[in-house]
Formats: structure tokens, sequence, C-alpha cells
């Protein structure tokens, strides 16, 4: 019986599934967020009672100040990309058929920002400071965030 | 302590309904794991109908499931040693739930079997079979301390897993 | 060594299922715990989360996920993890984080989100087991709880009734509990007669699936005597994991849990645990686990336990014993795995500062235990604290 | 705080990309039993052991109880830190500073080989609600982070090219190294794109491999028969998580971790400090943002320094002489501490042919990578 292995064909191994999936849900701020984006086609920010800043998506909590934020509000629908990637490979690690476009875009005098794939534009004319507007799913909502898209403004 | 805590609690069918929005994931979480030489040449006994341990020389424990390293002494093990396939149940149990809760009609019977030939109290975790299709059968056939030997699947269908002993049985 | 005190406490609701996220269920249990401290989150120099496995909540790197929840950010985190054990192990943690002198307060949060977990959240749990040797068997949770219970009840001839009872009074505690998720006035008969599950399990010996969270804030001793006040004092600390081939080893002790407890016992000066100790909070989430760890504890001799069980030794309302989870435990108020044990370290400091409300125990405590378990009947925590 | 920690013992097995030969207990039985024989001590002198790890990258729901055996640490206090190898360091450095526990095992290794997608593990770590729904390959996080980063410092892509060179190449000189290779920052910036402007030779391959160090309280070093290396700081710091609040282009915890370290080291000028700096670099830019973010570098200045070569090997500051993780190989939580090794071997003078000719102090920074914002940085002296 051999005390290393030294041999390819000594090689084992053991494969496993864990075999679990999720579901979640979007918790008390989400919640409205999701609601808000579905029932009116609003992205909804929510205001930080102390620091007064609006924060998009709505948290239900300030990070910096950690207190409860209990005022929600529009954000309106058109903001700036403030970074994007071209990406060209899938959750599958294998090339996508078109590469897509990435896009963080934030809104004017509000903190954070949405992350969603930008439409309708070449990956080369994209810029960081370009204007995009919000377009969310009407035909078929899933209530989650996959709804919402970019498009130049 | 303050009496009136947070905490928004929700009932099945508020998810189930789409009253309350939720979403999905269904990840890919698999593996391949390397089983090394110690485990690689256990799994090679099974395929081969052999229940293999290790000894240390240091502390003359011999072990199951099989290291190359002695815990206790943290030294390298010394030999391996070819185990008894029958064994001693050390504590046994009688489930009728499957691993994602729902329930079964007839119960599974895990227990910790102490393998004859290792040291003392080295046990492994497998089934118990032939006992029983009900919890008084079972109870009624099995005892803590009851010699069990292993039933294997036949040698063409061994694979080097865990599995290639289909069950333990009462020794008759 | 600086000196470490509790300076407060608090935790959300424990529920089956929360609408609240992760996230949302820490903020809400650091900002009650900050409260009770009368402290904001500007007070805090670094942070301790405790949560058992990422797989309940559905999130890879689930500290990372609920840092900002947990207060934590631009600050110094860190996720201690030891299972089943990391809710004890929360204010142990912030204790080395203080004791090193490094740090002057540390806010711990626990949490644990069992519900997104499908189809079941004791799925979960099968990838605990080796996966060499033991996954391929189709595993599940209750295997283990069951095997280590009739190994205990075996070797010291327990009866079943003696164990039901542990149900009984947790979940009768429970019912004073504001957190609680399934206090209930139950009969031995009843515990005994529900599903059994995994036999010798009952159900009712088992701990529900919980969505929660809880907090505690420590400081060192300069700050809290500033903050002025009486203070619970962090006295001991102990923990010890066992070897992974959990059935090489006899089930029917945790010697863990004892390794853990002199360590605790040791640094706290004590050489009596039966006398020294007043209210503990042996961790419940099988009923015969409380008894297996006061065992463990050396609150009772081995196998001697459930006698004392018998005798209300144990009981809330105990005038000569030694109340055991007074809380209601996780059997009554519920089991957020890493909240739960974070729920039990914080019920000593609620009992030791005399605000258990309708929960204080009978007799006067001046020193108690909190105690956790974790892994695959591995990992012993205990923290013992004193006023 | 009481007096000073050191390392005492280091043990390790080389990087590669798999490592079928062994599994996981025994490849970490292996870096254990080099440390301890280093130090000259038994796990029985050890008084507390601290590990690094998450358990969907073993692949293991509560890895923690698969960590005593092979450390000797059976029924010892065994913590693990769900978090990288400078937050274990720092939860070992704590322990001997609260005086209870003089000697202490750091234990952080890799079996990336062993997952089968690993995309979809680390698209597990984004928000359920807001991000992971998308479904991108999560590579994305880090295209937008170099996106904004290049905007922002105006780095050069042909800049951060040179860092993938520069790794790779110095990884030529380090045995354990799992991807040395002598690429041109040309043939970096032709590498397929992977999450524009990333490229596939910017991202760090995983590797497999184990680490084992031990540290110990200054006023016990004499039972131990290696030279010490001294651990003068070790800071962390968490930037959130959430991909919708944090700052794109800078690296906020490194910034902060940094400071904390810096004031509890005593360095005044961090720029003159060391003699080398062991910097993460999982992504080719995220070297040069933590050369700014660390004060190595003025801000927007690294991308023009590297390409100068002040970071090369011979340079005024090596950077990641071992090869960093592009060189040796992306190993998790134990990216650092594949630096933690740099550093204690440089400093000990054996560094084999990599060996810098002044080794004196040396800085070893961390990132929890995709998609966090947390760090730490560790100074490291010999006296």
């Amino acid at each position: 019986m051999r005390e290393y292995n030294t041999n390819s064909s000594d090689l084992r191994s053991v494969s496993g599934d864990w075999g679990v999936w999720y579901r979640y849900t979007h918790g008390v701020a989400g919640e409205k967020f999701f609601q808000e984006m579905k029932a009116s086609r609003q992205l909804t920010g929510s205001v930080c009672p102390k620091c007064k800043r609006t924060f998009v998506p709505a948290s239900m909590y300030c990070e910096d100040c950690f207190v409860q934020m209990t005022e929600y509000r529009p954000v309106g629908d058109t903001g700036t990309v403030a970074s994007f990637t071209v990406l060209h490979e899938s959750l599958e690690e294998t090339p996508l058929a078109e590469p897509l476009v990435a896009a963080f875009v934030q809104f004017d005098g509000v903190a954070g920002g949405l992350l969603a794939p930008l439409r309708g534009v070449q990956p080369g004319q994209v810029q960081i400071g370009m204007k995009v507007k919000a377009v969310i799913d009407k035909e078929q909502p899933t209530g989650t965030i996959v709804d919402l898209a970019w498009v130049p403004a | 302590m303050d009496t009136k805590l947070r905490g928004t609690a929700l009932r099945e069918d508020d998810l189930r309904s789409g009253r309350v929005l939720t979403t999905e994931w269904r990840g890919k979480i698999q593996y391949t794991w390397d089983a090394g030489v110690a485990i690689g040449q256990f799994l090679d006994g099974l395929k081969a109908g052999k229940l293999l341990g290790r000894k240390c020389q240091q502390c003359q424990r011999v072990v199951i499931p099989p290291r190359m390293f002695c815990e206790i002494c943290f030294r390298r093990s010394d030999e391996w040693v070819t185990l008894k396939d029958t064994g001693r149940i050390n504590t046994f149990s009688v489930s009728y739930v499957n691993w994602d809760a729902s329930r079964r009609t007839t119960p599974q019977v895990p227990a910790v079997i102490e393998i004859d030939g290792a040291s003392p109290g080295m046990g492994i975790l497998h089934m118990l079979g032939e006992v029983g299709e009900s919890l008084e059968q079972v109870l009624a056939s099995v005892q803590v301390g009851m010699p069990v030997q292993a039933v294997w699947k036949p040698a063409e269908q061994r694979e080097g897993q865990i599995t290639d002993v289909l069950y333990f049985r009462p020794v008759k | 060594m600086s000196k470490v005190a509790v300076l407060g406490a608090g935790m959300t609701k424990f529920m089956r299922r929360s609408l609240e996220t992760g996230r949302e269920l820490c903020w809400e249990a650091a900002d009650a715990a900050l409260q009770d401290a009368g402290l904001t989150i500007a007070d805090i120099d670094c942070v301790v989360i405790v949560t058992a496995p990422d797989a309940f909540d559905g999130v890879h790197m689930k500290g990372e996920y609920l840092l900002d929840g947990a207060g934590a950010k631009g600050k110094p985190m860190v996720r201690p993890y030891v299972g089943g054990g990391s809710g004890v192990f929360g204010p142990i943690a912030a204790w080395y984080h203080i004791a090193s002198g490094r740090y002057r307060t540390c806010l711990v949060v626990g949490e644990e989100r069992m519900s997104p977990t499908q189809p079941h959240p004791q799925g979960a749990f099968n990838a605990i087991y080796d996966q060499f040797t033991e996954r391929p068997l189709g595993v599940n949770l209750l295997w283990i709880f069951s095997l280590e219970m009739m190994r205990y009840m075996q070797v010291y001839g327990i009866p079943l009734e003696t164990i039901a009872q542990v149900a009984v009074k947790n979940k009768r505690n429970a019912k004073d509990h504001p957190a609680c998720q399934l206090g209930a006035e139950l009969t031995v008969e009843q515990v005994i007669e529900s599903e059994v599950m995994s036999y010798p399990v009952r159900r009712l010996m088992v701990s529900p699936v919980t969505d929660g969270a809880a907090a505690m804030v420590l400081a060192n001793e300069e700050f809290a005597r500033k903050k002025g006040g009486k203070h619970v004092w962090v006295e001991g600390v102990g923990w010890a994991l066992d070897t992974s081939y959990w059935t090489n080893r006899d089930l029917c002790y945790p010697e863990y849990v004892e390794k853990a407890a002199r360590a605790a016992y040791k640094m706290a000066g004590i050489t009596k645990p039966r006398e020294e100790i007043h209210v503990a909070e042996p961790y419940d989430p099988f009923a015969y686990k409380e008894l297996h760890h006061l065992e463990g504890l050396m609150l009772a001799d081995k196998g001697q336990a459930p006698k004392l069980l018998e005798q209300g030794y144990w009981d809330r309302d105990t005038t000569n014993g030694i109340p055991a989870s007074p809380s209601g435990g996780l059997l009554g108020v519920g089991n957020p795995i890493a909240a739960a044990g974070l729920m039990k370290a914080a019920e000593i400091y609620y009992q030791l500062s005399g605000k258990a409300g309708a929960r204080q125990v009978q007799r006067n405590v001046k020193r108690g235990l909190a105690q956790a378990w974790g892994d695959l009947m591995q990992v012993g925590t205990v923290i013992v604290m004193g006023v | 705080m009481s007096g000073a920690v050191a390392i005492v013992g280091a043990g390790y097995t080389p990087l590669r990309a798999v490592s079928p030969q062994a599994s996981f207990r025994e490849l970490i039985f292996e870096a254990a039993v080099r440390a301890y024989e280093d130090a000259g001590i038994g796990p029985r002198d050890v008084d507390s052991f601290v590990t690094v790890a998450e358990d969907f990258q073993d692949g293991t729901c509560i890895v923690d109880e698969y960590t005593p055996d092979q450390l000797g640490a059976v029924q010892k206090p065994v913590q693990t830190i769900s978090g990288d190898g400078l937050e274990g360091l720092g939860v070992a450095w704590m322990l001997v500073k609260t005086g209870q526990f003089p000697v202490v095992v750091l234990e952080g290794h890799s079996k990336a080989s062993n997952v089968r997608h690993p995309a979809h593990i680390e698209a597990m770590a984004l928000d359920p609600s807001f991000v992971r729904p998308h479904a991108w390959h999560p590579s994305f996080v880090a295209g937008l982070e170099m996106r904004r980063y290049l905007h922002d410092s105006g780095t050069t892509e042909r800049q951060v090219a040179c860092v993938a060179a520069k790794n790779k190449r110095n990884a030529l000189r380090n045995p354990l190294a799992a991807f040395p290779a002598a690429v041109s920052p040309e043939q970096v910036l032709e590498s397929r794109p992977v999450a524009e402007p990333l490229r596939e030779l910017h991202m760090a391959p995983t590797a497999d491999g184990a680490f084992v160090f031990i540290l110990a309280a200054e006023d016990v070093l004499k039972r131990f028969r290696s030279q010490p290396v001294f651990v003068d700081s070790v800071a962390w710091v968490c930037d959130t998580c959430n991909l919708h609040t944090r700052d794109w282009g800078r690296a906020v915890y490194a910034e902060k971790a940094a400071e904390q370290a810096y004031a509890e080291a005593g360095i005044k000028d961090a720029r003159s400090a060391f003699d080398l700096a062991e910097v993460d670099d999982t992504y080719a830019y995220k070297e040069l943002q933590h050369l700014e973010a660390l004060g190595l570098a003025g801000r927007g200045e690294a991308g023009k320094l590297v390409e100068r070569g002040e970071f090369d090997a011979s340079g005024r500051l090596p950077v990641n002489v071992s090869g960093g993780a592009l060189g040796c190989g992306h190993l998790f939580e134990s990216n650092p501490l594949r630096g933690l090794l740099e550093g204690v071997l440089q400093l000990r003078g054996q560094a084999g042919e990599r060996q810098l000719g002044k080794a004196r102090r040396g800085l070893v920074s961390s990132w929890r990578a995709v998609p966090t914002a947390t760090g730490g940085v560790a100074v490291l002296s010999r006296r």
C-alpha cells in the first residue's frame, strides 16, 4: 500500500452538491422600493433624519449615522453613469454572445446609486458622466431588480 | 430589558401569495474534493471490500476513518491495518425525517458502529439494515452493544465510496 | 489586562420568518443594545459579528454582507466562527478585543436568518458532515443529535420523561421573554407524544427554525467607570474544540465543554462552581443538551443532571439550586443560532443587573454563566459574568 | 498594551493550481509540521489556535469543524475567523496581548481547485435583492472599480499591465509560486477582455496551498529557536460591502487601516519606512490603488512609478517581490498569508534567490476580494 500518491491513477476525489436554494425577502425598505417600482414605476430613496441625505436604494437605516430612516421619496428617473464595465463573460464562465454594459448610476443630489444594464448604446460610446434614464419593464414585471435597465437620456 | 422588541414576522402565505415580494436564487454550490492519501486509500479499500484503518506506533491506536497523522501524538502515523467488517453498535437512531425535513413512512436507522480490529471507541457513521420496518420492530431488534456485520454491494458494483457498504446488519 | 464590562444588550423578536433582511435585523438589535447602554455608534471602537453558517442566510461572506447593519462601516470588524458556539463566543471575542488593551468599546452583533433556505433550513446542515465518509450516506442533521441523545440515555440510564421535562421547563420560562417564539405551557406527556422525528428525539424536544438578531455592548474598565452606574463584569472566558472525528469520541459526555468551563473558571478564580455559579444559561437546542451541558460545566456530576432536574434544582424559582435557562432558552425563545447564544449571554447580564423582569430568578445572584455548543458536537464556549 | 508580539514559526506548502495528491487535512498537516519544526516546539506548547476560512470556499458548512486535528489542536481553544489572513493575524496578536495566551498558532489554506463553479460562489456574496438577480459574472465589480479608479487617478491601462508583468516575472524567482511567467505589458493588454477594462491577465488565477504561523509574546521568545520577526502592528478596517454606497475609485479601508497601523508602529513617513511591501494584487489595478491608499505613492502616481520600475525587486521599494497573487495564485482568505510569509522570509534573510539586500521593515496589506471593501495592514520588523 502506498504512503504517498505518486501516480496519477491513484488520485481520488469525492463530489458533492449542497442541494439547497434560496428565497429572499427584500426587507422593510427593500419591500417599499420594489412595491413602488412595480406599482408606480418609480425608484424610491429614503431620507436620513440626521445627515439629511437621501439614499437610493431605500434603506431602513443610515449606514453612517446609524439611525432609522422612515421617510421615503422618489428620486426621479434620470441619472449619471458613475462607472461602468463591458462584461464579456457569463456567470457560467462562458463567453457572452453579446457583451453587455453594466452601469452604476447616481442621481442628482442623492447618495448611493443603482446597478443595472445599460442598453441602446454601443459599448465603445459609453462614458463616465453620461446621462441615462431608467426604464422599468411594464410588460412582465417580476418585482425584482431585473425589471430595471438604463438607456441614454 | 426593553419589552417592546422590533421585528416584522411573516406567514408563509405572505410570501407564497406574492403579497410580500421575494427573489429566488439557485446557485451551483458544487465541489469535487481531493481525497488525498488516507481517504484515497480508504476508498480503494472499500472498492476491494475491505475496511482500512491506520495505526500510530507511539500511542498504538488504530483509527478509522484513517488519517495519515495521529492527531493526539501529532506525528505521521505508521501503518495500514485491514480491519474486520464487523463491529458493535455504539449508538443508533430511528429516523423519520429526510434531509429536506420531509417525512418518511419507513424509517432509516443510522448508527455509530465501533469497528472490530480498531481501537476501542473507534466508530464510523453508517446505516443499519434488516432490522425492521417500524419503530417498534427496530427497537425490538437493535440494542446498543450489539454485534453487526457489513453488507457489501456486489464487487462489480462498488465504486470506491462509503456507500459500497450498503448497511450493517445484526450478526446472526 | 483590562477588565471588561457589559454595558447593554438588545435584540429583535425571534420569528419563524422575518420581513427584515439580515442587515436590518442586525440594525434593530444593535440599535436596541446601544440605547440600553446609553451610547451611540460613535462611541464604538470595533465590532464583532457572530453568525452561524452562510448557508442559512444564503449569503457567502455573510459577515461582510451584514457589517453595515451591525454598525461596522469604517471600523475594524471580525467574525469569529465556532458554529453554534458562536453566539456565546461573541462576548468572548469582545473580551479579547478589549482585554488586549487596543480598544475601549466593542459592539457584538449576533444574527441568523434561517428562513431563506429552501426546501428547508435543515438541508443546509447536510454539508456539516465529512464530505468523504459521511455525506454520501444521505445524512441529516437530526441524526447527530439523536445518536448523541441515545448514547447519553443508554450510558447513564436516563428516562425519556426526564429529558422531556427540560422542554416543559424552558418553554414555560420562555413565556415571559419578549423575544419569545415558542413559549408554551406543556406537559411531559405532550412532549413525549409529539411526533418521533429521529428516535429518541421528539418534535417538542427540538428548537425551532428562527430569524432574529441580538446585540451586546462591552467596554473597558475606564470607559465603564466614567459612564458610572453598577456594572456586570466579564470574569472568565473559555473555549475548546474537540476532534472532527466525532464517531471516535464517546458522545455520552461533552469533554470540550468541561475544558472550556475549566478555563473560564480558572480565569474567574472559581474553584467550587456549584457554589459560586448562581444562574446558568446552558445551550439547549435539543432538550437533552441542557442536561448534558450542565454536566460538562461541572454543575452536576456525570449522569446526575436529570436527577437534579426532577428535584426542581434547575427551576427558575429554586432557592437552593441553580436556575438553568431562565430565559426559556432555544427551546422556548427560539433558535436563530448565533443570536440565540448571544440572547443567552444577554440573559445573564439581565439577571445579574436585576433587569430580567418577570424572568428574574428567585435567589440572589452575583455570578452566572452562559454556554454554547456547536459544530459536530465539538465546541464548547463559556463566559462567566459577575457583579 | 503589554509587550511586543513576534512571529516565531512559519510553515507552508508550495502553491499550485491544483493539489490532488493531498486532502485539505494533509496539506495543512504538512504546513503545520514545518511551522513547529521551524519554531522548535510542538502543538502542546501552544495556548490558542486561530484559523481563517469561509464555508462556501471550502465546501463545508461550519468549516471550523475540520480545523483542529491537523494542527494538533484537539480539545484546545480553537476559533475560526471568517475573514482574511490579516484579520486572523490580528486576532492572534490580540490574544497574545491579553497576557492569557503567550503562544498562538495561525492557520490559513486554500483548496480553490475543489470549487466547481467559483463564479457562482462569488456571486453568492452579492446583495440578493439589488445586485445578484442580474446574474452577472462577479468580475463586473472589479471592472466597475477599475474603470472608476483609472478615471479618477489618470492611471493608464498600460500602467496596470506593468503590474501584472512585474509580479508574474517576480514569481519566476519564487519556488512556491504557482503562476510564474515572463509576459510583457503588451501581452497583458492583448489578453482576453473579461469585464472591460479588466482583462484575463489582470486577474490572479486561484491556487491551492496552506500556511501555518506561530506567534509569541516577547517575554517567552527564548523558548523558540527561530529568529523572531516582530508584528509591530496589524490593523484592519471594513468599508461597506454595499455596492451602492461605496467609493468606487478609492480603497477607503486601506487608507484607514494604514492610518491605524502606522500610528501604532510609530511610522511617520510611510514612503521611506519600508524595505519591501507585499500589497494585495488580486487584480492588477488593486496594487496601484492600494499603494496610493497606503501612502506608498501619491494619489494618481502609483501607475507612473510602476512604469518607471520603482516597485521592481531592484527598485526604490520592492512591491510583491514574492510574485504577489498574480504570480503566486489567489488563495482566497490566505492571500495575505503569502505576503506575510514573504515578509518573514525576507526579514530573516531566507528568501533565497530573491533575497533583498536590505530587509529590516516590511509591510503586508490585504483585501478580501470582490465584493468586499475590507482589508488590513501589518507592519513587520526585525530587531
